[in-house]
């Protein structure tokens, strides 16, 4: 314990020392971020600062084995990290799917070669990287893909198309499930290869939502040429792959690990709706619906934290990321639904004079594909009521 | 009486329907969107006219079809179901009923042939906040001389930037009164929102404007009485509009639904679909009785009307919004995308059940209207 | 018109100078009303004087032919008759399941001389009917069930059991469906025959619910001969019946037809829960929760009328008889549910000192069956989808 | 600190199930009821004193295990999934605490043993109206001479009628003060009723009723401070024994769905239900959560505690309701008939979620805590 206590005591004294101020403050606008990339942008010099501090220390992927260019912290420091970054309010020093999607596929499926190939590029920042799952068409049969990989002896040739591929249109590289086998049923034929956006036939689309411009695009591909020492894992035996990035991602989009600054619903009320002589909402079916929504918003969060320490334990059911990315998509769409009441006809603004109005309303909009995303609520239900429950199939 | 709608209050919604397909279909607002926010098609606006839109409500001594809001609520269901726009609901369901509501005789005879051929468009100029209520009011009328001088600032004027007179609703002497005002007139500044269904409304101030003493609505009669009259409308209106974008974005899921595979079975096929679809079903049964009920509680002059009103926008307000969500989702991923027009259906929901007075706010209303 | 209007004049005189005073108030107990039957009970002489003075002016059944013993009315006849009842509160005087299930299950589907025969004693109230269809397994499965009717030459031999059989314990003869082809598929060998409950081999049992004392009994059916001439319909065709039957069983479960007066649930609050300063409910989430109870209340009472004003007009669907059945009870279980909680733990009494203490928690426990029995909630929305929205089965 | 609970407070609530499930399961709770509703059998009750449950929560200094809320939760859980009928909520939960909480050290050296021995039984008069409110009360206390005397009538009294002795909640001085009352003092009358659980019930009227300064729970502390740390404990205690109550229904309902056939498959198989299953499993994993929150503040003196317990019977209450409703539904048939055991878990739900105050009154206290 007294070697944790140090490393606290280090971290915090290193992380006050090095972390620019603006580099403490919440992201604002989510394009507003250091992505890297082989177009790399710093928005401001003290991302630049912050990014290069982090790297030295070997900070960026601070668990990840030193010698895949990660810090080779033991959980325990690593949660001390974390915690006193979230202490500190220290954004990322590096946005990517490839330290959050595609890296821990790499450490799970890759051979070691891959692997000292790619992840300390991951962690320098040199390559953006995009995912690209589903299909048009596919929706939450995500296993029934098309795009084809055919084997052309030292390569794949590949045609097909994939949609909700996030920032594809900036991305470098994508990592992306393919059919190679054509005969074999819907799952054992999906391979799991990794493709340079740079090479010839691959084209983008960006897609617009009902809230507005958004990093997804369409990405077609159009007889690319992949190497074969692209396929990461097992050919034909991607599916598996695919399902260890689906929980991944699912227990990111329920909300854990964010540590997003929300404000509270009720102070938002406060400001917004008529107040009582007694002081309270004076609109007493909304005022009811705040508290009710704050309630399960707070022991929510609570589950996160309870469910995180049974898995330290080793008490723990993999299909729970489907209650956690259920619950947590809903309550965000419940809390953008009770902003939207409580804001009342202002709320409806889209366009007006500044560039923040609409925002409310566009948010409003873009919660409407969190149950949908990343495996709808309905699909998160089958799972839970098959895998935990032990319902059975018809 | 039965609780149906006439034959020919159905030929007219059949006329409206087939019309509004042909004419204004979801694709001609998403047109006027993409050109640039347009407010609407003014070619559309003239053949409403031409079809006799603008008389349809307006008493058959000055010119009028008096046809009822029986009728109008049958053409703005259809409206609802293609989100097609036009200033049917600022001028026809507000600003001509705040006229016909009036007891100023010679100004109603001075402005509706004008209503009727649509030289004169209307609009009213009600809300204050950003939540609707009609008890207090901010913007003062004083007497000088024989004419009134309007100070104020009204927000989410209907076409307020195409109208060309306002039905202005203020306070004079501590009692509520309404005026006609011509936009024209000096003193008067307009700035405009796009709101989230693609249409445009104004924020209006008036600052030292003239009215002539000929422009007051009501003069004996009361005009808190005509207020909660024209709301009774409003609210009815505005509820017809929500059961066609409900049954429509309702009826489009459905399609979808008998249509869209996954897992080698349609998706209409999954029981728990099936049950959500259903109990949509059900509330729309209860949404059409109630926006034909408050409809025709206003033409009867029932002494209900008003407590119709807040049933149908309540009960509107709540399942439309219930729809409109349900219909993304089993949309799914397609249904979040611009391409779609699932989700203009969502958006105008939205500002629909917002005007006026949302779920809360008429739930509110019934309570307080029933002593509990 | 004009003979409509003296129709209603003379119905009035009639009824306000022979339906005696008692007669005109609410039923307040579901067991002090007239049933008829082999040993029949009046429990007042008002209700022997009523039932007498209805069935001399042929008013039991108003609507059937004279020669069923019916009044021959036109519809608009019964709908003046109806109404003229409604208004001054007149009761019933028959509770019949002969009249309101039975009756028109024979007028569809019997012969002549069955319906002469059976239809007259109905009216008269001389035999006390029950209805046998659920089976003790079959649930909402209700085609699948298990009672044998064997033919033996000039009589069936019938064993098997049913249950819910309302006041089995106290009727004459039971409507009941039985299998009578053990071949054909599930629902195809089914028959519809009348039992005399006093035949050898007929035995009962009543059936305690969680909110006590029921009228439903489980029956039994052990090697019991029933004539052939008590089969009603085509043999092996009974399920029509049956459908036929269920339908007009959930219009009368969903409500349409009940004049029952409600008390109003705001009014039950305001002598229950805390008045703020401006006279209105305390608590505002209950309140809120009020308005909208009573919003749906009286809506869905508008939309009976809007549908059975538009079946008059020939447009309906039958399966809007689902949609009723579901709506309708739910409503129910949510009222109770809100009266339970205006009255606080006071509502929570089952028994205390009065008998009439413990009616809430009652009348609570006893609307969880609304929803299930008449084919529960699931299997309504289930023939919404199918026949009223067209979904497809898998 | 991790939201777990401890290895010891683990084999604590391990003993009790078992123990549980072969003395006290549903089949004798149903005995009691139908032997003319017998409040609890005293066997049991010997029994559980034996296994050290009323000397749980006692201090050490006192002779108790002080083994702290958190492990009084797991008991209460474990007795609300057999539905085990004890003096545990009302001598344990609410009577000791009580006394734990008071400063009257001579008190608690006089009753601790009593009470954990079995000789004494507690209960907590606190109630008045039907609905549950801390703030203000009838029943008075008047210092006379060196005593006081108590004149009121309270209701909801659990096991009111087998306790030894009272905690009196009063209004002393305009100031709330509790007082521990022997049962044969004079002036005492008691009725019983019976509720929806089969439970006894009991209103006590106090008449006069003479106590010994001695028996002041509340010297130099203030009543109304005390009477908020037991209400915590006791909301917290009520929402542990409505989550074995929910855990358990919804358990038998898995089970049930997967037992039940119907149209030639296991109900369990249809996608409606199973969805609605996960549903109730999700917000099941909420209360797990907020339950043990709620009894860890409580041991750990956490400000935050009232907050934590009026989430905890806020959330189980509304949560509860839902999965014993949707438990009886999925039921069917069987499900209403008395025969079956899960029309029980509906009925002790509906009380425990009533008493000391529903989900409406934890949800607008919840308000009132944030200031909105």
């Amino acid at each position: 314990m007294k070697e944790l206590d140090d490393f606290r005591t280090a971290t915090r004294i290193w992380l006050e020392a090095n972390c620019p101020k603006s580099m403490c403050q919440p992201v604002k606008d989510p394009f507003d971020v250091y992505w890297g990339g082989r177009n790399a942008v710093f928005h401001t010099e003290d991302q630049k600062v912050w990014f290069e501090k982090m790297l030295e220390k070997r900070w960026v992927v601070p668990y990840w084995d030193k010698k895949y260019g990660g810090g080779g912290l033991t959980p325990e420091e690593n949660n001390i990290l974390t915690q006193e970054m979230t202490r500190l309010g220290c954004r990322k020093p590096l946005y990517s799917f490839g330290i959050s999607m595609l890296g821990p596929a790499l450490l799970k499926f890759a051979t070691e070669e891959q692997k000292l190939h790619y992840l300390p590029q991951i962690v320098e920042g040199k390559i953006w990287w995009c995912q690209g799952y589903s299909e048009p068409n596919a929706g939450s049969d995500l296993a029934s893909l098309q795009t084809k990989a055919i084997d052309k002896g030292d390569h794949f040739e590949i045609t097909g198309s994939k949609v909700w591929t996030s920032y594809a249109d900036k991305a470098d590289w994508i990592f992306c499930l393919v059919r190679t086998d054509f005969e074999a049923s819907k799952h054992t034929g999906i391979s799991f290869v990794l493709i340079n956006m740079a090479t010839e036939g691959v084209s983008t689309r960006p897609i617009k939502l009902i809230s507005g411009k958004s990093p997804f695009c369409e990405t077609f591909f159009d007889g690319v040429k992949v190497p074969k020492e692209n396929l990461i894992g097992t050919l034909n035996e991607g599916w598996n792959i695919a399902k260890f990035l689906l929980t991944h991602e699912r227990q990111m989009i329920g909300g854990i690990g964010e540590t997003d600054v929300r404000k509270e619903v009720h102070q938002v009320a406060l400001e917004n709706l008529p107040i009582n002589a007694q002081g309270s909402i004076a609109d007493g079916v909304l005022r009811g619906q705040i508290s009710d929504f704050e309630m399960d918003e707070e022991i929510f969060d609570l589950t996160i934290q309870r469910i995180t320490d049974e898995a330290k334990t080793g008490n723990n059911s993999g299909a729970l990321s489907s209650f956690f990315k259920f619950y947590g998509t809903e309550l965000n769409i419940a809390r953008q639904e009770l902003l939207m009441a409580l804001s009342g006809t202002e709320a409806l603004i889209w366009e007006k004079n500044n560039k923040s109005d609409g925002d409310l309303a566009r948010k409003f909009c873009r919660s409407k594909g969190n149950s949908i995303e990343g495996g709808t609520s309905e699909i998160q239900l089958n799972i839970i009521s098959k895998l935990i429950l032990g319902l059975p199939n018809k | 009486m039965a609780l149906l709608i006439t034959e020919e209050q159905k030929m007219l919604k059949d006329a409206a329907a087939e019309f509004l397909a042909a004419k204004a279909p979801v694709s001609a607002m998403r047109a006027l969107r993409d050109e640039g926010y347009k407010t609407f098609n003014p070619n559309l606006w003239e053949e409403m006219i031409a079809m006799g839109w603008t008389a349809l409500t307006v008493p058959e001594r000055y010119g009028g079809l008096d046809f009822g809001f029986v009728g109008l609520g049958q053409i703005l269901e259809e409206t609802g179901k293609h989100l097609s726009k036009s200033p049917l609901l600022s001028s026809v369901l507000l600003g001509t009923s705040a006229l016909k509501l009036s007891d100023n005789d010679a100004l109603k005879a001075k402005f509706f042939p004008g209503v009727m051929e649509g030289s004169i468009q209307l609009t009213l100029a009600l809300e204050e906040g950003k939540h609707h209520q009609i008890n207090s009011f901010e913007t003062q009328a004083v007497k000088v001389g024989d004419d009134y001088v309007l100070n104020g600032v009204k927000t989410m004027v209907m076409e307020g930037t195409t109208a060309s007179h306002f039905v202005v609703v203020s306070v004079l002497a501590s009692e509520i009164s309404l005026f006609l005002v011509d936009k024209k007139s000096e003193g008067i500044s307009i700035s405009e929102s796009i709101l989230m269904d693609a249409g445009t409304y104004a924020e209006i101030a008036f600052e030292k404007v003239k009215v002539s003493a000929q422009n007051k609505l009501n003069l004996q009669q009361d005009g808190k009485l005509m207020l909660d009259q024209l709301m009774a409308i409003a609210y009815s209106g505005l509820a017809s509009e929500l059961l066609g974008i409900g049954q429509q974005a309702f009826d489009s899921t459905i399609q979808y639904l008998k249509e869209r595979s996954q897992f080698g079975v349609v998706i209409g096929s999954y029981q728990a679909l099936q049950h959500r679809a259903a109990i949509l079903f059900s509330e729309l049964e209860l949404c059409k009785s109630i926006v034909l009920k408050a409809l025709k509680a206003i033409d009867e002059k029932d002494n209900n009307a008003m407590r119709y009103a807040h049933l149908a926008k309540a009960k509107l307000g709540k399942t439309v919004k219930q729809v409109t969500n349900e219909a993304i989702q089993m949309h799914g991923g397609i249904g979040v995308t611009d391409d779609a027009n699932i989700g203009f259906y969502l958006k105008r929901a939205r500002v629909v059940q917002q005007l006026f007075g949302d779920y809360h706010y008429h739930l509110d209303q019934l309570a307080i209207l029933k002593g509990f």
